[in-house]
């Protein structure tokens, strides 16, 4: 699989993924300045990494999703292509309105970093194959604007059609709100497009993706985007 | 102008014109007010620095540069140092702490280090007050606020309380970086006609004369004659840290200076001082975000997020290419010169000349007078038998797991981002952090740090005080198997001129040396804070020690908090101990008193080179040095992390609340699984060796001492 | 000819305002019996050239569409001033 | 009697505000050619109990001291109105 990691002025997390997903896939992996024009040819997965874009002065992700390259991600998202906004990623893709919502400050007015249990909602997006229906997962979070946000009416439309991928759960997997390190609305940590192909998540896999760093639920992640690949679609 | 107004002594003064030969202008003479200030020279405390051990094996760098550099191997190395910012935290705690860290990481990204991690030491007043609680939020916001953003992981630090700090809360920040050594930075390495460039933020009127500021007692009103703020950027300063990186990769630059305390005058006498070049610079060609700024205050500035470069004419074309990607100002300003003048010009006229030497180097030493304070033997009186024995020792333990002093520090440290760069193996919340370092394409290694500061041991005991906290490091670093490499100190003390503080002052650092020799551990860095007080209240004599150690691979490190059921328990090292300044007796008889063992140089090596024996060997489970509120502290820890009890039954060789929560000297709790039993008494043959009991169950239960739940220890913990 | 803009940015009534909460909490902590609620939002000043005010209004709106506000959760009021050289 | 208090805080000149910074340039880049400075500050909206404009003001003044401006670094601007029931 060819990835590309896009690399925005204030992105600090960008060499996290890149590492983590050369060392999955065994290939290089593309590193993508915001003001390029283009992605490398044959991208099969952009990830907009986590970090601080333009330093999130203003709101987060808010110039990020005006830069260059983004014009490139929107074409290769409406043609079909994955990509994957992780934490700071994710505020990027709904300020550049690739994903709805939007994430405000978390319940806590503070940033909070720490490992957080998950529930995979579905596996039959690109994303999530590898998981187990339901299955509880770990991965750490580290974000200050987690706190995902939509009307009510359009939450539960956004409900309805199942773009909720991933929520924040207790160890047994239940989604009860004291479950949520920051306050999302109904635990959401990560959701999808219409049409599944582009993820944003607050929760950061490529931390969950070394033994030697104690977690490796991210693992998963890869898999389901490589076997998605391998599957030819 | 008066020499006074700009703070220098008449002594001071008399220097400049003796070796000037004429009367300094009104530039010249501010530029020594700062330069000359505590802050820069260490004028009181050259001489106590020397007593440190400074040589070792692993040693690449000592004292002296932007930060110590120890050897990783494979060519590279670990470049750190702490450094304080408590004035600035105390006025304005966000911007305060954040421009703390911002300008530490500076200080490592000068030697040519990629920044890779961070830790804190703060140190708060009465924490039930308003005043305490507002400016730890602030503080610990700032520290994350900027941290998190510029992309560096905090991985640990140290939290102490105490009233002594209400006025004068401390904050010392330290920070890690990874150096190919070939590539290392150096301020001695400048030519002559070369470029001074600047590069980053623009210079307005931030904190000018910050330095000399940190240089004096806060005032009752801290809002008068206060300097500008500092306002810290973590999003410049990022980009600074990949441009300069991208930079030094590229071998474009001969020589680069942080800019932290006294801005351009520091840093660019610095470089021609120690390069022996005379430097001419143009102060007109500085970028500014303020009109009518004077040269002296261009000249000391301390605007964040600039770096001083030394240019080859050759390669500027090329740098100004890298700046440009990283959208940051690029400017050249100066050239360096072989007349060995350091002369600045402004509007056309030349503002300063002088010997750069003379700038940086030579403020005179000032020898405050010391004395052994007056109360010495009272504050070390303590009769133990006078002590009525507490009646329920589980109240005490739970009333010591309720100290914020030794709570739980994870509302501090979630406000952290501790894993990004995706290397912290163990974060916050441990004895010691963990990380892994990569060296290019050859395996890669692990380094274990260790923060530590115990004021009270250094106030009732100066001298074993500072040993004891080289020593909790050391004896940390080892019984997790690391390798001492060297240490890194900041000395937060009042005001030198107070004969009583001078000698505490001297006595830690003789301690601290002292230990250092003894372990055979080096200083490769440090950072010096004087007159933390206010007209009312000084803080304890408060130096922080910060050591690296080296784990080769992670099947020698021994973690802790890792009991399982039917393990045995050990106390390793000297059963009985002391209760002098320990947690127990200030939390439980209010008192702050007595002395504490005196440093053992050869029971300390006898019980490190053991520890890391058998932790190379796994010889243990699970393991924890004991400090602050001793063994049941250490006991309570390691079950509520373990989630598992135990059953103690001792022979307690002296009263059990000694036993129980005295304080220093060598020791460690140890579990130890039955099939290594055999290995682990063969490893301690010959050493005192407690076997304590067994792990089991839900409850801790110590015969003749206490019984608690693992639910009471924890609710307790968490309060 | 010069233009100052002011540009109050508010959350929309309905959206979750967590700041406006807490700093409503601190301040009846500090004893502000009187207050019964608080909104914070952000205020942005632009310094910008345009040869009529009308024009000038049009480009701030133009910032605030393009990358100022977000239209899901906040809403905007600009005011517009001569700026003297 | 209820009135609605408006406060503007904004960074004092000399302080460098990095977040008009960084948004400038972001404008910038997105073609507005015609601006000369941005300043980003935030701005508290009150609604408060008080006798009269006068009693309300003093109110909001308090809470500006006591925790919603940083007077080291920020300055603010009071504009009230009278909020209708
Ligand atoms: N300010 C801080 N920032 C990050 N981590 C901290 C901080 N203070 C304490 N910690 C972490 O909490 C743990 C305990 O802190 P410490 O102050 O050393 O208390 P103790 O004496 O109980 O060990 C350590 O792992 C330390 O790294
Ligand atoms: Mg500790």
């Amino acid at each position: 699989m060819n990835v590309s990691v896009v690399v925005f002025p204030g992105s600090n997390c960008d060499q996290d993924a890149v590492r983590a997903l050369a060392s999955f896939s065994g290939r290089p992996v593309a590193q993508v300045w915001h003001g390029d024009p283009a992605l490398p040819a044959a991208t099969d997965l952009v990830i907009l990494p986590g970090g601080f874009s333009y330093g999130d002065y203003l709101r987060t992700g808010a110039m990020a999703a005006r830069s260059p390259i983004m014009e490139a991600v929107r074409r290769h998202a409406y043609e079909g292509g994955l990509v994957l906004g992780i934490c700071n990623g994710f505020q990027i893709l709904t300020e550049a309105r690739l994903l709805p919502g939007t994430l405000l400050p978390n319940k806590t007015l503070t940033f909070v970093c720490k490992p957080c249990t998950l529930r995979v909602e579905r596996t039959d997006t690109p994303f999530t194959g590898a998981f187990r229906p339901n299955q509880v997962v770990q991965f750490p979070i580290a974000h200050h604007e987690g706190l995902f946000y939509l009307p009510e009416k359009e939450l539960d439309e956004l409900e309805q059609r199942g773009q909720v991928v991933f929520r924040y759960a207790s160890p047994e997997g239940s989604v009860a709100p004291e479950a949520s390190p920051n306050g999302s609305l109904r635990n959401i940590a990560g959701i999808v497009n219409e049409r599944g192909n582009v993820l944003g998540l607050m929760p950061h896999p490529e931390r969950a993706s070394d033994p030697v760093l104690g977690e490796r639920d991210g693992l998963l992640v890869w898999q389901s985007v490589a076997g998605w690949i391998e599957g030819g679609h | 102008m008066d020499f006074r107004t700009v703070g220098l002594t008449e002594n001071e003064y008399k220097t400049i014109l003796r070796e000037l030969g004429r009367t300094p202008n009104e530039t010249e003479l501010r530029l020594f007010g700062v330069m000359w200030s505590e802050h820069c020279s260490y004028k009181s405390t050259r001489p106590l620095l020397r007593l440190f051990p400074i040589e070792g094996r692993a040693v690449v760098q000592g004292p002296g540069e932007n930060a110590g550099v120890v050897d990783l191997g494979e060519g590279f190395g670990l470049a750190f140092k702490v450094e304080s910012h408590n004035h600035p935290s105390a006025v304005e705690p966000y911007q305060g702490a954040a421009t703390g860290v911002g300008g530490i990481i500076r200080d490592i990204l000068a030697m040519g280090a990629r920044p890779v991690a961070s830790m804190d030491g703060l140190f708060f007043g009465d924490p039930e007050l308003r005043k305490t609680k507002a400016l730890r939020q602030g503080i610990v916001a700032g520290i994350g606020g900027y941290g998190n953003a510029v992309g560096v992981p905090t991985v640990g630090g140290k939290t102490v309380y105490d009233e002594a700090y209400t006025e004068n809360p401390l904050v010392n920040a330290f920070c890690a970086g990874v150096v190919r050594l070939e590539d290392m930075v150096r301020s001695d390495t400048a030519q002559s006609g070369r470029l001074v460039v600047l590069l980053g933020a623009k210079t307005g009127r931030d904190g000018i004369a910050g330095a000399a500021f940190a240089s004096v007692e806060l005032a009752e009103d801290t809002s008068a004659s206060r300097p500008q703020v500092q306002i810290g950027d973590p999003f410049a300063e990022k980009l600074l840290i990949e441009c300069c990186l991208e930079l030094l990769e590229k071998r474009l630059i001969d020589s680069m200076q942080d800019m932290g305390a006294a801005g351009i005058i520091s840093s660019s006498s610095e470089i021609a001082a120690k390069s022996g070049v005379g430097m001419t610079l143009d102060l007109d060609r500085v970028p500014l975000r303020e009109k009518g700024m004077t040269p002296w205050e261009i000249a000391l500035s301390e605007s964040q997020e600039r770096m001083l470069l030394i240019v080859n004419p050759d390669r500027m074309e090329q740098v100004l290419q890298v700046a440009a990607k990283w959208a940051l100002d690029c400017t050249v300003f100066g050239e360096t010169t072989g007349d060995g003048r350091y002369v600045m010009k402004a509007g056309g006229a030349m503002v300063v000349d002088l010997p750069p030497a003379f700038i940086g180097g030579n403020a005179p030493i000032i020898h405050w007078p010391s004395r052994e304070p007056r109360d010495l033997e009272e504050r070390q009186r303590l009769e133990v038998e006078e002590l009525s024995p507490p009646k329920d020792l589980g109240a005490v333990l739970r009333s010591l797991l309720e100290d914020p002093n030794l709570g739980s520090k994870a509302w501090i440290s979630e406000q952290y981002d501790s894993m990004v760069q995706t290397n912290t193996v163990i974060g916050p919340g441990g004895p010691v952090s963990v990380l892994r370092v990569l060296r290019g394409d050859k395996s890669p290694v692990f380094v274990a740090f260790s923060m530590e500061a115990d004021p009270w041991k250094c106030r009732t005991d100066p001298r074993g005080g500072g040993a004891e906290t080289v020593a909790r490091t050391l004896r940390s670093l080892s019984v997790c198997g690391a390798e001492p490499l060297g240490w890194t100190n900041c000395l937060n003390f009042p005001s030198p001129q107070d004969p009583e503080v001078f000698w505490e002052m001297r006595e830690c650092v003789q301690g601290m040396a002292d230990a250092a020799r003894g372990l055979s551990c080096p200083v490769v860095s440090g950072n010096v804070s004087l007159y933390n007080e206010t007209p009312q209240k000084k803080i304890l004599p408060t130096p922080l020690v910060v050591t690296a150690g080296l784990l080769s691979d992670l099947d020698g490190f021994l973690p802790w908090s890792r009991w399982r059921e039917g393990d045995h328990l050990f106390l390793a090292g000297m059963p009985n101990t002391a209760l002098g300044a320990s947690r127990y007796l200030l939390r439980t008889f209010g008192l702050l008193q007595g002395k504490i063992l005196p440093f053992d140089a050869g029971a300390e090596q006898d019980f490190t080179a053991r520890a890391r024996r058998t932790a190379k060997e796994r010889a243990a489970r699970s393991a924890r040095s004991l400090a602050g509120g001793g063994l049941a502290v250490a006991l309570a820890k390691e079950a509520m992390e373990s989630g598992i009890g135990a059953r103690l039954d001792v022979q307690i060789p002296t009263r059990p609340d000694v036993f129980l929560f005295g304080e220093g000297g060598p020791r460690a709790l140890y579990a130890v699984p039955p099939a290594s039993l055999p290995l682990f008494r063969s490893i301690w043959r010959g050493s005192p060796l407690t076997e304590l009991g067994v792990a089991t169950g839900n409850i801790l239960d110590v015969k003749r001492g206490f019984s608690l739940s693992l639910a009471e220890l924890r609710d307790s913990w968490r309060r | 000819m010069r233009h100052r803009a002011e540009i109050v940015v508010t959350l929309k009534s309905g959206v979750l305002d967590i700041q406006g909460k807490a700093v409503f909490q601190s301040l009846q902590q500090l004893g502000y019996g009187e207050l019964e609620d608080v909104r914070v939002g952000k205020v942005v000043h632009l310094l910008l050239d345009a040869p009529t005010p009308e024009k000038a209004r049009e480009l701030a709106r133009g910032m605030c569409e393009d990358l100022l506000v977000n239209g899901l959760i906040e809403e905007y009021r600009i005011s517009l001033e001569a700026a003297e050289r």
